[in-house]
């Protein structure tokens, strides 16, 4: 059972670094191919952060007419 | 147990060795999903929980779709129960107005002529069933699929699991894609079939409605669905309970969490697992380009039937009808009304038609359940 | 088959709009009949709206001594 | 299926041909009590769900309240379960306050005289079955109406759907009906039952009660009912558990939870579940006259045990006990506390006895829980 | 039923009666736990509801934890098929960013060193029972005896009621206990194990973390878990959607929701009912003492594997690592970090190693699932 | 069966009133014992309000910092 015990730890502790490691080349990948898609498609940071701060259903000019008619969720 | 064995174990239960194509693609179609939801905003309240549960579903060994893992599980208590679709349906009833419905009731015929597109879409899919080699829909898939028309996801889920839940995952998806895309589906229809001067007709200002007639309204309806069309009371039960909650002023507590936290955590979990039946054998077939296709047609349909009707009735009625409004009878609540207003200023930019346009809105609600409940009976 | 469908879209549409033209005179019928019931019964209707935007224990001169004790739930 | 064909088949399933007249009535009940609860403020929390679910299980055709009907389903999970009314007391526990029943600890004994209602009740009951023909109540049934008497709606429909399931629904709607009446039912008694003297007796001040007595006192409850009747201890459980996490102050996200949310979400699935057992079979009988009659004598009898328990407390207590707070015994938290307030204002408008009441009425709740306890110890 | 024969019963049904001394000890260590949550701030959130549940499950004859009562429902609905762990860790998704994580990818290899407590632990359970006569761990029980080394309760409750459900109850005890001692078992070994040098690095300012990379990132953790270890995948995919719903920035009411009363409410009854599992028989053994002591030193060792490879990737490093940081890697978020931070400025009081501590923090999280995978891989 | 009720009633208002005897006693007894217990381990009732007001994540000073990354959860 101990020697089982130590297969388990290397190959736990094993596939767990293989993870690791292919997720930071994953990460350091990511963070190259961003510049990248930026420039291609530019990131609306701001805007999605006003976004999530408003209800959805604000953001169109109308709908002080209608707040209580419409809900954010389309059925 | 040695280490080659266990690395052996290992590596044959990695997803590597396990991934079947098919299984590839579905989570491809999953992230497609995501994408739509999160960068194009297509109904993302719906989409992420269905495209990350469509992903989930199809990641090898892990089996959390099956009867043992926890999707499939939580699909047995929530969606083959039909609970899940109805619980949706309180919140909605706890979140809609009936008001602009009940200050102005002849407009709720357009909700109505907006389910041809239920009906026209179900004749699609039996006539493509008929003349498409490989493609065989039986009459209750073809209900289901018609149902996308409806433009209502707890109706269309709600029936779908009833009469064809292997066509579930398809026609979720279909659903909400298609409401997502209102927006662009819509207009083109409506500006072809009305002239200049009616899209600029300006609708006169809807009465004031009282309290207490909103709190009257659902328990006139639950009563006439009882009497007419029980098989439908389910749905137009939820709605309606959701509604007098909120309507009768007296349980804010009850209508908010209906209209909050009871309606997020079940949109969570409905989304996953209806997103959860997007198995590549069931989703990847020639069928289901069928349904997307008939899917598409039962919205222009729809539409069309709403418009079309609204002409009629500007004809006939005393008080004029502007008939954009009539697109908004698909449901698909508050989108399609907020489309309508946006047309309807295109054309004369004083002309707000948003209240307007919910009458139709909401009783394109009513009109999918009512529908929903027919073939229910008919079929079930 | 695509005559069962004819069927049931003859059925199905026929049903919807009985069933809206049923509702359309009842909501009709039952905004005549609000002016008599009003008359009859007036309608509380400001006293409602303030009503649900209070908690529901507030609505004793009392309460501000126990407001620790009190729960708006009955048993 | 052709036309003719189709147009039977949804005319055999209306609601208008398949209405019982029995379901026409229950319908109507359910009408009432969304009238009482909506109009006259009678419980709406739980009234209004009551009702609607008793609308929603009495139509024809759809079975909502049948085995694989929604409301059926929930019913088998929640209320067969036991579940439900016991997260109610979770939510109950975590918003009641028992600091004024520490502060003077004697007053609690007026909470157990009150339950004189429930065993008072309970052989009203059992005589009625002896003596009214056609009126056949087990000693299950009895304790099971005679619970209505411990004014408590989650004991009531706890210990009900242990003993007599069948008896469910009107029980719990005697129960919040007269919960309601409260304001009405109590104060003539109390006024027969008490001198003009004893009505205007003024209490020495609440001490101040410690957050770490607070602690310990849902805790030294639980441990009292473990040793002593254990059959009590899921009430009293669920109410010390909830009650602990609002007075450790160190789960606020808990409690919080625990006392909106969770308790809100539960109270619209028990209501509408408890409502649909609202059957014509089992409610429109002659011993569902008998139950309301029973359950009104059951707040008269638990209301007049407290009084008169009061007025012989204030005989031999050091520190004078004005015995209108003995009313607030039958629990009904907070209404008969401030009933109790109300009417002492009247005779000595400086007499603020609120919460002098509030201990009989929090130990009105434990009450409850025991003498549910004992009958569940004796007749399970 | 006569009153003596009343009365011999209730005799007879009393706690004093059938109290065992198990239940007793089992009492009294439920409100050990309830006092070291309460007084001394161990994870109150998880070991309110498990030592009070743990309580509940000891009171003689009400037997809440059977297959009959409430406890045992619930257990048997939320933690045997695995949904409740998951949820939380939905919950836990949606409440924790990434972003240190991603700014400096690299530190999350620290996060892996950590889960050498989970394997050196599962040895020494084995140990154990190979030399120690009486305690018998089979390899199932060690490997969930390990995974309290992870740190995670949600991972160690899922694992556990996989491989080892009669462990439950003692291993999530020791999971939440230990992982409030945090801030008392992890600096003495930080401070041993580093150089006074070493404890001062200054590390360097983590850069900008774009929205874009925040919602890719649980996408490629997701595929990443999909592809490797789909036995992962559950909790994995559980974890990446709750993050998901929060970085979309698209459905703020769904990742709100899943952050506050979904968790709450999960919580609650998560808690209850592993307490529950804490029976005299299963917990008053032996063995239990043995997970006690395994469980601490499962900390030890994954706090020391953390910071011995923080050392070694410091010498290799091109900017400055500061090995303290790697403690944080056997997650205990954001407890363990904090006992960096806290640790950290002790020697130099302008180093805020906070943000550099949440990346190995994190990645303790997605190692302790990875952990768990593989042996649910090698030994379901 | 009037005769059973009777002895329900009997056993059931002893047994109300044993328990609420018992719980009086209890808390009398609690409220002596609470005077020397706070001598031994003073009440640290004003830190507990104001904890209870703040977000548990908020009792350190380095918090600020690290706002978006913690969570009060530790899971
Ligand atoms: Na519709
Ligand atoms: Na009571
Ligand atoms: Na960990």
């Amino acid at each position: 059972m101990l020697f089982q015990g130590l297969i388990l730890m290397v190959a736990g502790m094993g596939v767990v670094f293989v993870f690791l490691v292919i997720m930071i080349l994953m990460m350091n990948l990511l963070a190259v191919l961003m510049k990248p898609l930026a420039r291609i498609i530019p990131e609306p940071e701001e805007k999605k952060v006003v976004k999530a701060k408003k209800a959805p259903i604000e953001d169109h000019e109308d709908i002080a007419v209608a707040i209580a008619a419409v809900n954010s969720f389309s059925k | 147990m040695n280490l080659s064995n266990a690395v052996t174990n290992l590596l044959n239960s990695t997803g590597i060795v396990n991934l079947q194509i098919g299984q590839a693609i579905m989570i491809c179609v999953g992230l497609v999903l995501l994408f739509l939801a999160i960068k194009k905003d297509f109904e993302p309240l719906l989409l992420i929980p269905i495209g990350f549960g469509g992903i989930l579903a199809n990641i090898p060994v892990a089996e959390m779709a099956g009867p043992q893992g926890f999707l499939g599980q939580i699909y047995n208590v929530g969606i083959n129960s039909g609970v899940f679709p109805l619980i949706i349906f309180i919140g909605v009833g706890a979140m809609t107005d009936f008001g602009p419905l009940i200050a102005n009731p002849k407009t709720s015929l357009l909700g109505g002529a907006a389910q041809l597109g239920i009906f026209g879409t179900l004749m699609g899919a039996l006539a493509l069933s008929q003349y498409v080699p490989g493609v065989n829909f039986s009459i209750k898939d073809a209900a289901s699929i018609g149902i996308i028309g409806g433009a209502d996801g707890p109706t269309a889920i709600f029936l779908s699991s009833r009469l064809s839940p292997h066509l579930l995952g398809a026609i979720a998806v279909a659903a909400y894609s298609y409401m997502a895309l209102v927006p662009i589906i819509q207009p083109p229809i409506m500006r072809l079939l009305t002239t200049e001067k009616e899209k600029r007709i300006q609708m006169v200002q809807l009465r004031h409605v009282s309290k207490r007639e909103k709190i009257f309204f659902p328990l006139l309806v639950l009563l006439l669905c009882a009497l007419l069309l029980p098989d439908a009371a389910p749905l137009m039960g939820a709605l309606c309970f959701g509604n007098l909650l909120k309507e009768s002023g007296v349980v804010e507590r009850l209508s908010k969490t209906a209209a909050n936290e009871l309606i997020n955590i079940t949109t969570i979990f409905l989304g996953l697992t209806v997103g959860s039946k997007l198995s590549a054998d069931k989703f990847l077939r020639g069928e289901t380009l069928g349904i997307l296709l008939l899917g598409l047609i039962a919205f222009c349909v729809g539409t069309a039937g709403g418009v079309l009707l609204g002409k009629l009735m500007n004809k006939f009625s005393k008080t004029p009808i502007n008939p954009l409004i009539g697109a908004a009878g698909v449901s698909a609540v508050p989108m399609s009304a907020r489309v309508v207003n946006k047309v309807g200023r295109e054309y004369n930019p004083d002309n707000y038609l948003l209240m307007h346009a919910m009458g139709p809105n909401v009783s394109g609600v009513i009109g999918s359940a009512v529908a929903a409940g027919v073939l229910l009976a008919l079929l079930k």
